[in-house]
């Protein structure tokens, strides 16, 4: 096995230049650009001046590295930093506070924002008008600043602000391309629901400050049972955010409506923030009460196995990545449930590797779902569709997205070598861990099961997957769309693309090793500070040198001198003649025999209408059509939208318009207070 | 009472003037530089109360300004004189438009607005219930004209509602300022009296169940003024169909001079017995408010009853911090309101003189034809509905801090969940208004001009939310672990 | 019990304001009004008498001048210049609404019993219970009648209930205060007749229940 | 790496000798043996044992033949595959000859296998016939049934010896493993139903068939030609050796005699142990018949069972 490397490489080559610069310098001067981005488009706005995209694309990259930089410098060494005077926002004010649980969150920040940047020119020649630029551009610098300081904020004050300041700014620039109504929707249902988050954040922080009497975040401590409250009040706002089970309707309208790098922050980056306050709160305030345990259990378990079927029946490319994300936020809950179950019974190493499983997995979503976000925008800018049942073949067409989709969607399928298998790899350790030390029988057998429902929501994820890049990107093209010209070399985005990916390798392949560097923020998490490089020994670096040497090897010496006289004909036809696209697997069929096996839950039904005279032996036209309704969009929240209509509308109808009946109003008013006041 | 006649004299004038100019593009630019030197004028009287230095500032023996009443001035002031300034682009706006408004009705709104401003001053300076009494109901008769300026049908039955049911509801609160008279006379004090620093300081010997009797009146009186829910159906009709400049006076300023009038009378009867239980019907009453505003705002068709809805909404928060018995908190919440209020009705009035309808189905596109508009409207209602960077932010958690150390965790929930609802609500209205196609026959006039007082209002809620530290700057307001009684009397002894 | 001078008088008015409520035709009604502010006027010059107050005796006179004179002549000038007869079927039948009135009266004579603090001294409740009846009869008087007119006689009742309770609890309140209270209700009821011109220029009718554009 | 070049003695490499030389020999014998026992039940001679082998060699020599709207993924499938599971026999508990005490961690394994099943749908989907994307989703659903039973079983035998590498559950030393004679066996019966399935055997789908509405893993090599098809079915004759290798070896490890026996015998034992699973199987073939697509689901359901017994068992057995 290699030698244990202490410091992460990276950090080493870097230390002589950023010796001097503090993270919060850094972090301050990300903001700075950012918001100073902003404002250039509000000036450019009001006057003539043409902002280039090169500009506002330079400015967005060189916050993304201040960030980048600002975490890693934040690394090493802790810094507390506040502004007494300017920024104070009544009950208290700006602090900041970076510490190494905060470092995975911000490097991803910068990651992800630095490939949005990328690939931000060759989205916004879509964008038609000057000032859908430059809305277009100044919320995303809003929101990216609204991310970074929700990221820093230390008191629940600043915490809420910038949160709120985060949603706002990612709901309208759900709408940049407003004139859609669709667009509309999306960011008002995206609205509602952070709007909501924020109302149980808000009570959660009040019922704390009550209890502990400030707003710091480090005052608080949820192992008393009076925090429960606020414990569960927590976890179901950051459920919403993250976009958990029953709280998930509005994830898959609005990511698929935002536009492309947009889309990629939103997904990869805003639902984590919701993580980092769990992992602030709950975990660092050591909270281990069983009720929020079994809570986060069983949501996490429902939206990981609901939103993995969503995914599969869904027929559109970016709403399928969205339920993906559904699945993957409950596989961090669950595991984020293990941590506390396990501290509730005091299993030190099984804490400590589901902790490292949270923080690794969360940082690992945010990279290749980004990158798969960013490859089905690609798709979309390019054939104008998301639609799977109108794209197809378009592996030679647009190579370098598909490359990049198929490293993103090899890494969420969790397989070998690729960082999304290290880190469910720790989950699933986690588990077992546990079913194997003496924790109660209850406990043990949970984990067991949970062992079985990860493997079952992984094949499932794979079938996923394997429906999206089959009829997304080979065969052929099935539409008129699909047959564009094929991509020219290189452009931004794809250069995007390819940076994430090799992330994705790169941290895949040295597991144990990037593993390490999380080593502090366990330490910060849960006071154990063995090395997380530990809990990873697979040599999965030597297994995957192995893997290509083989794979090269046989590609070589068998199929390669015989690749000259390959001969090229159609596709197996059995005899039917040159068979068009139509005959071609369809996103919809592919996903059928799962669909028909979970149908109660999908609500799938399949009509058959079959016409001509004699219709069982010689019918002349077939039409099948499957429909699948919604369930809890359905059922649930309809039925509460109604509720809350019809309350509104009986408060309406009191309005009548006759002034005796307002004056009645007046005098039962008058009454009922008497005797209220005079009775008590 | 010279202090007094010159904190009114120059409004007076402008009165009188504004009736005597023949020319209303004078008399339009004067009354607004008139209400401009008004603000100086207040500001260099009452520097010394506003600084704290001298507790409150007697005039006559019924009129005396203490420190709310001082803060509550300079506000009604400010509001007076942007919303006349923005009267002057209003009317240019109509008459370039093409109906323009004639030169005597243009006249009565400038005199009714000056004699408003007066009666508003007033209402702040009393000390005795009788003339607050008196000034609440003269700033009824002086916004009558305003709201009637339109003389159209749907005026006239607005303002006749609001006449009617105003001064019926006014008319309980003269019962009420009775029933504490006579508490004062039947109580064993040496001289029975209307004055409220004089009752607050008896007030353990007035005979208790009276002035019960009339603290309800009372609330129920200034309550149906300030628009409380089951009293509010004349707000929402007043301000949809008086002109932008008066319905955000309305909604900015009169408001506030009714709720200062629940707060002298709340004042009293604290001073009597801190945990009456009669006391907690305002805060419940206040939750009620909220909770059913926010219920209304999700259905509204109308552009202008949206935002007067929206202050039914915030009446109901002040209301809230009322029956807290935090005067400071009060009027943090009245300023935040009054500001992004004033700014919304104004931005309302520009969006309906240029598409010519109120209709909120048949308004979208702001953003295509008037951006700056789309961008002001947009960081007007965040204001309002208590989006973080600004101050309604502040007053709305300072507000929900202290009902939680009070132990009324019931209606700070209510509360929480009201603001999530018509947060929601006047964003998804904005959101329609400013996002969609443009609309066509949008005439534009002055599109900068139009936007500066509002702009200008949205900053200083701005510095509110941003700059303002709630514990130093209100003294007498402190969320920490102060007990309920104990923090009352601070406070009522701090006035 | 011996009916002191002044209980009687304001007895005699509440017993006037319930005969208002008996016709719809507005013309009676204002001479009813009239007769009953007299009574007010007369019960507050006799208060004055008894307790010695002299500022009494001015506003006793301020209320015959502009509440007795000049507030019902005004009316009758704007009822002829809307040339409006009566008030169409109100709500409630009038003779109907007078009864209630009287059965208010006897409400209110039991209701000021309970009402703590109203009885002491040497003022008895009959007072009390006169004002409370009136304040009851403006309230019917609003809530039942459609004709703008008789709601503005309704406002004027309610107000003279609320200063008959001033005048027999408190003996009165400062002169000042009286005073506005005066002019406040002058000024409202020219308004009032003001915007009555309006509504039937605009909408041919005085009938306030029709004007119901105005709702959500 | 340390223990494979320093404590160099001779028995390490011969076991390691004997691995690799059954590892290239046992998969097309095995597959011989089950074509042989299948002709020798319909009472017809069959082709020789050794006739996978000169199948593969002939596919080697023929030129390929590809179809036109193919990319890269079908033209590197076979080799990707094929690496990936020479590298899962190297880990996997297949045999006792297991070489040098490679550390084969069960997720580890249950993931390449998942690995390769990836490539082996995408290939299917890339050359656009209705056949191979039939094939593809048949073999995702089926994948996703028995995917959950293979982990459980594998994960319960991992729970009572408390560690998830393999190869030390497997390794014939595990004291709390002795006594299970009941789990291993139950664990074996459950890994060979679910093999069945996986490897598209009889009951689960009909591998000589030629409608190809039936096929599953017929269907999604229908595009492969000479060495691509050589390399294709080379891998599938590995993964045959080793699933039924992990099953076999469970078998032999519920027998208590095994545990005491000497290393030749084991070595011994785990081959022949493979060749009856094999001769099992053709039986089973001749035997029952194919089951109806949607009846499939059922069938799984029992080695679902299966699993969660073990399971049963491994959280009654752990708290001792």
């Amino acid at each position: 096995m290699a030698g244990k490397v202490k410091i992460f490489p990276f950090v080493s080559f870097m230390i002589p230049y950023i010796e001097a610069i503090t993270p919060s310098s850094l972090f301050i001067t990300a903001c700075v650009i950012w918001s100073s981005g902003a404002v250039l488009t509000v000036v450019s706005d009001l006057t003539k001046l043409r902002l280039e995209d090169r500009w506002m694309t330079g400015l967005s990259i060189a916050g993304s590295l201040a960030t980048i930089i600002g975490s890693i410098k934040s690394y090493t060494q802790t810094q507390a930093f506040g502004f007494s005077g300017f920024p104070n926002f009544g009950l208290a004010p700006l602090t900041c506070l970076t510490d190494s649980l905060s470092v995975p969150f911000t490097l991803l920040l910068g990651l992800v924002s630095l490939a949005a940047a990328l690939a931000t020119p060759s989205f916004t020649h879509t964008l038609a008008t000057k000032s859908q630029h430059n809305h277009f551009f100044r919320l995303t610098f809003l929101m990216l600043s609204g991310i970074l300081m929700v990221l820093l904020s230390a008191n629940a004050i600043a915490f809420l602000v910038f949160w709120e300041v985060m949603s706002v700014a990612a709901a309208s620039l759900i709408t940049t391309d407003h004139i859609r109504h669709r667009a509309q929707r999306a960011a008002i249902s995206y609205m509602t629901a952070s709007r909501i988050a924020t109302a149980l954040f808000t009570a959660a922080f009040l019922w704390m400050q009550h209890l502990s009497g400030s707003f710091d975040f480090s005052a608080w401590h949820f192992n008393d049972p009076r925090a429960l409250p606020a414990a569960i009040m927590l976890f179901l706002g950051a459920a919403t955010k993250a976009g958990l089970w029953p709280m998930h309707v509005y994830l898959p309208q609005s990511y698929a409506e935002a536009p492309g790098p947009a889309a990629a922050i939103l997904s990869g980056v805003v639902g984590k923030t919701a993580i980092y306050l769990l992992l602030r709160l709950l975990i660092q305030g050591n909270c281990e009460s069983l009720p929020v345990i079994y809570l986060a259990l069983a949501l996490g378990t429902v939206s990981c196995v609901w939103g993995v079927l969503f995914a599969l029946v869904e027929r559109d490319l970016k709403r399928l990545l969205a339920f993906s994300s559904v699945e993957n936020m409950g596989l961090i809950v669950v595991a984020l449930a293990l941590t506390m179950l396990a501290r509730h019974h005091g299993l030190d190493m099984v804490m400590a590797i589901a902790v490292t499983g949270v923080l690794f997995h969360a940082f690992n979503h945010g990279l290749f779902k980004s990158l798969l976000m960013l490859g089905a925008a690609s798709v979309e800018r390019a054939t104008h569709t998301r639609e799977l049942s109108q794209l197809g073949g378009l592996a030679k067409r647009m190579p370098w997205t598909m490359l990049g989709f198929f490293v993103g969607a090899m890494s969420i399928c969790a397989m070998p070598a690729t960082n999304g298998f290290a880190s469910k790899w720790l989950i699933y350790q986690a588990f077992f861990r546990l079913a194997c030390d003496e924790a109660p029988l209850f406990d043990r057998a949970i984990a067991l099961a949970m062992v079985g429902v990860l493997a079952f929501v992984g094949a499932l994820a794979l079938a996923c997957y394997a429906k999206a890049i089959g009829i997304a990107f080979l065969g052929r093209p099935r539409s008129r769309q699909a047959q564009m010209p094929p991509e020219s070399g290189i452009d931004n985005l794809a250069a995007a693309q390819i940076l994430l990916s090799c992330l994705c390798i790169l941290l895949g392949t040295s597991a144990g090793i990037s593993l390490s560097a999380l080593s502090p923020a366990l330490n910060l998490l849960t006071q154990c500070s063995n090395d997380t490089g530990s809990f990873f020994p697979l040599a999965i670096g030597q297994l995957s040198l192995i893997g290509v040497f083989l794979t090269s090897a046989i590609y070589l010496i068998i199929l390669g001198p015989k690749t000259k006289d390959i001969r090229t004909y159609i596709t197996w036809d059995c005899g039917y003649g040159p068979l068009s696209a139509r005959a071609e697997e369809t996103g919809s069929s592919f996903s059928h025999p799962i669909g028909r096996i979970f149908s109660q839950i999908l609500q799938l039904n399949v009509e058959t209408e079959i016409q001509g005279k004699d219709r069982r032996h010689f019918p002349e036209a077939i039409r099948v059509e499957t429909k699948m309704s919604p369930f809890i969009e359905t059922k649930a929240y309809r039925r509460f939208l109604d509720v809350v209509n019809w309350l509104s509308l009986t408060l309406t109808r009191l309005q009548t318009g006759s002034i005796h009946v307002h004056l009645l109003y007046l005098f039962l008013t008058m009454i009922v207070l008497v005797l209220l006041g005079t009775t008590l | 009472m010279n202090e007094f006649g010159s904190l009114l004299f120059l409004p007076s004038i402008a009165a009188i003037l504004s009736l005597v100019i023949q020319n209303p593009a004078v008399t339009r630019k004067f009354c607004a530089l008139a209400a401009w030197i008004q603000l100086v004028i207040v500001l260099s009287m009452l520097s010394q109360i506003l600084t704290g230095h001298v507790p409150n500032l007697p005039f006559v023996s019924g009129l005396a300004v203490d420190r709310l009443g001082a803060c509550f001035i300079v506000l009604t002031t400010f509001v007076v004189a942007s919303c006349l300034t923005h009267a002057d682009y209003f009317f240019q706006a109509a008459a370039n438009r093409g109906d323009e408004y004639s030169a005597n009705r243009v006249k009565v709104f400038y005199a009714s607005t000056n004699i408003f401003l007066m009666a508003m001053t007033t209402v702040f300076c009393c000390d005795s219930l009788g003339y607050l009494w008196i000034a609440i109901e003269a700033t009824t008769l002086s916004s009558a004209p305003l709201v009637y300026f339109e003389r159209n049908k749907y005026a006239l039955e607005a303002t006749w509602k609001y006449l009617i049911v105003c001064s019926v509801g006014i008319a309980f609160a003269l019962l009420g300022t009775v029933f504490i008279f006579a508490a004062s006379q039947r109580g064993d004090i040496q001289a029975a009296t209307l004055n409220v620093s004089e009752l607050i300081a008896g007030s353990k010997a007035l005979n208790f169940p009276l002035l019960r009797l009339g603290f309800i009146f009372c609330l129920l009186g200034y309550g149906t003024k300030a628009g409380i829910f089951p009293l509010h159906t004349w707000l929402p009709d007043a301000h949809s169909e008086a002109p932008a400049p008066a319905s955000a006076m309305l909604s900015g300023s009169l408001l506030n001079c009714a709720l200062f009038g629940i707060w002298k009378v709340s004042t009293v009867i604290l001073a009597a017995n801190p945990t009456a239980p009669a006391f907690q019907l305002v805060s419940v009453l206040g939750t009620i408010t909220v909770l059913a505003a926010s219920l209304l705002i999700i259905r509204q068709h109308n552009l202008k009853r949206l935002w007067a809805y929206s202050s039914i909404e915030n009446v109901g928060l002040m209301v809230f911090a009322i029956g807290l018995g935090s005067g400071p908190l009060f009027f943090l919440q009245a300023v935040n309101h009054s500001l992004a209020k004033v700014a919304l009705f104004l931005l309302a009035g520009n969006i309906i003189q240029a598409t010519g309808t109120k209709k909120l189905n048949k308004l979208h596109g702001l953003m295509e034809n008037a951006p700056s508009w789309a961008a002001a409207l947009a960081l007007a209602s965040l204001a309002v509905a208590g989006a973080p960077p600004f101050g309604a932010f502040v007053a709305e958690m300072s507000l929900l801090t202290l009902s939680l150390t009070d132990h009324r965790y019931i209606l700070a929930l209510t509360i929480t969940i009201a603001l999530a609802i018509s947060f929601l609500g006047i964003l998804s209205h904005t959101g329609k208004v400013i996002f969609g196609a443009g609309k066509p026959n949008f005439k534009h006039f002055a599109e900068k001009r139009a936007v500066a007082i509002p702009v200008l209002l949205i900053l200083c809620s701005l510095v509110i939310g941003l700059a303002v530290d709630t514990a130093t700057w209100m003294p007498g307001y402190d969320h920490k672990h102060i007990s309920q009684t104990q923090r009352k009397v601070a406070e009522v002894s701090c006035r | 019990m011996t009916l002191d001078t002044f209980e009687a008088l304001s007895v005699l008015s509440a017993i006037l304001g319930i005969l208002i409520l008996g016709t719809t035709l507005l013309r009676t009604n204002l001479s009813f009004y009239r007769m009953h502010t007299l009574a007010i006027a007369a019960v507050t010059a006799w208060i004055a008498h008894i307790t010695k107050e002299d500022h009494l005796y001015v506003v006793a006179l301020g209320v015959f001048l502009i509440k007795v004179i000049f507030i019902p002549n005004f009316l009758n000038w704007v009822m002829k210049k809307v040339d409006v007869g009566s008030d169409k079927q109100a709500f409630i039948a009038a003779p109907l609404s007078m009864h209630l009135g009287a059965l208010m009266l006897g409400l209110s004579f039991l209701l000021s019993k309970q009402i703590p603090g109203l009885v002491g001294g040497h003022d008895s409740h009959l007072g009390s219970t006169a004002a409370m009846s009136i304040l009851f009869t403006g309230v019917l008087l609003m809530l039942t009648r459609r004709a703008a007119l008789s709601q503005i006689v309704g406002f004027l009742v309610i107000e003279n209930g609320i200063y008959l309770f001033a005048v027999t609890q408190t003996h009165g309140m400062p002169m000042l205060v009286e005073m506005g209270l005066l002019l406040e209700v002058l000024v409202g009821v020219m308004i009032s007749g003001l915007l009555l011109f309006n509504i039937k220029k605009s909408f041919e009718h005085i009938d306030v229940s029709q004007l119901t554009e105005l709702k959500d | 790496m340390e223990s494979l070049l320093t404590d160099l003695n001779r028995q390490e490499w011969l076991r390691a000798g004997a691995f690799f030389f059954s590892l290239i020999l046992m998969p097309p014998l095995t597959v011989g043996i089950i074509r042989k026992t299948k002709a020798r039940f319909q009472n017809r001679i069959g082709a020789p044992i050794f006739q996978p082998f000169y199948d593969l060699t002939k596919l080697l020599k023929k030129d390929e033949t590809i179809s036109n709207h193919v990319s890269w993924i079908f033209r590197s499938a076979p080799s990707i595959n094929l690496s990936l599971l020479f590298i899962v026999a190297c880990l996997a508990p297949w045999t006792t000859l297991h070489p040098f005490g490679i550390p084969g961690d069960l997720f580890l394994l249950i993931y390449l296998l998942a690995f390769s099943r990836f490539f082996t749908v995408l290939s299917a989907l890339d050359a656009g016939s209705a056949f191979g994307g039939f094939g593809a989703s048949r073999e995702v659903t089926l994948a996703l049934l028995v995917e959950p039973a293979i982990m459980l079983s594998l994960a319960s035998l991992g729970v009572t010896a408390g560690t998830s590498d393999l190869t030390t559950v497997f390794s014939f030393e595990n004291v709390k493993l002795q006594s299970q004679t009941g789990l291993w066996f139950i664990a074996g019966c459950g890994l060979f139903l679910s093999s069945l399935v996986e490897l598209s055997r009889m009951p689960a789908d009909d591998p000589t068939t030629h409608l190809e509405l039936t096929m599953v893993h017929e269907a999604m090599i229908l595009e492969n030609s000479a060495t691509n098809l050589a390399l294709a079915e080379l891998t599938h004759f590995v993964k045959i050796v080793v699933l039924l290798g992990i099953s076999s070896q469970c078998f032999l490890h519920s027998l208590p005699w095994v545990w005491h026996a000497s290393e030749i015998t084991r070595a011994l034992a785990s081959i022949g142990g493979v060749f009856f699973m094999a001769a099992f199987i053709a039986v089973i073939e001749s035997v029952a018949v194919k089951l109806r697509w949607t009846k499939l689901p059922e069938f799984i359901a029992y080695s679902v069972a299966m699993s969660i017994f073990c399971v049963l068992i491994a959280l009654s057995r752990g708290t001792n």
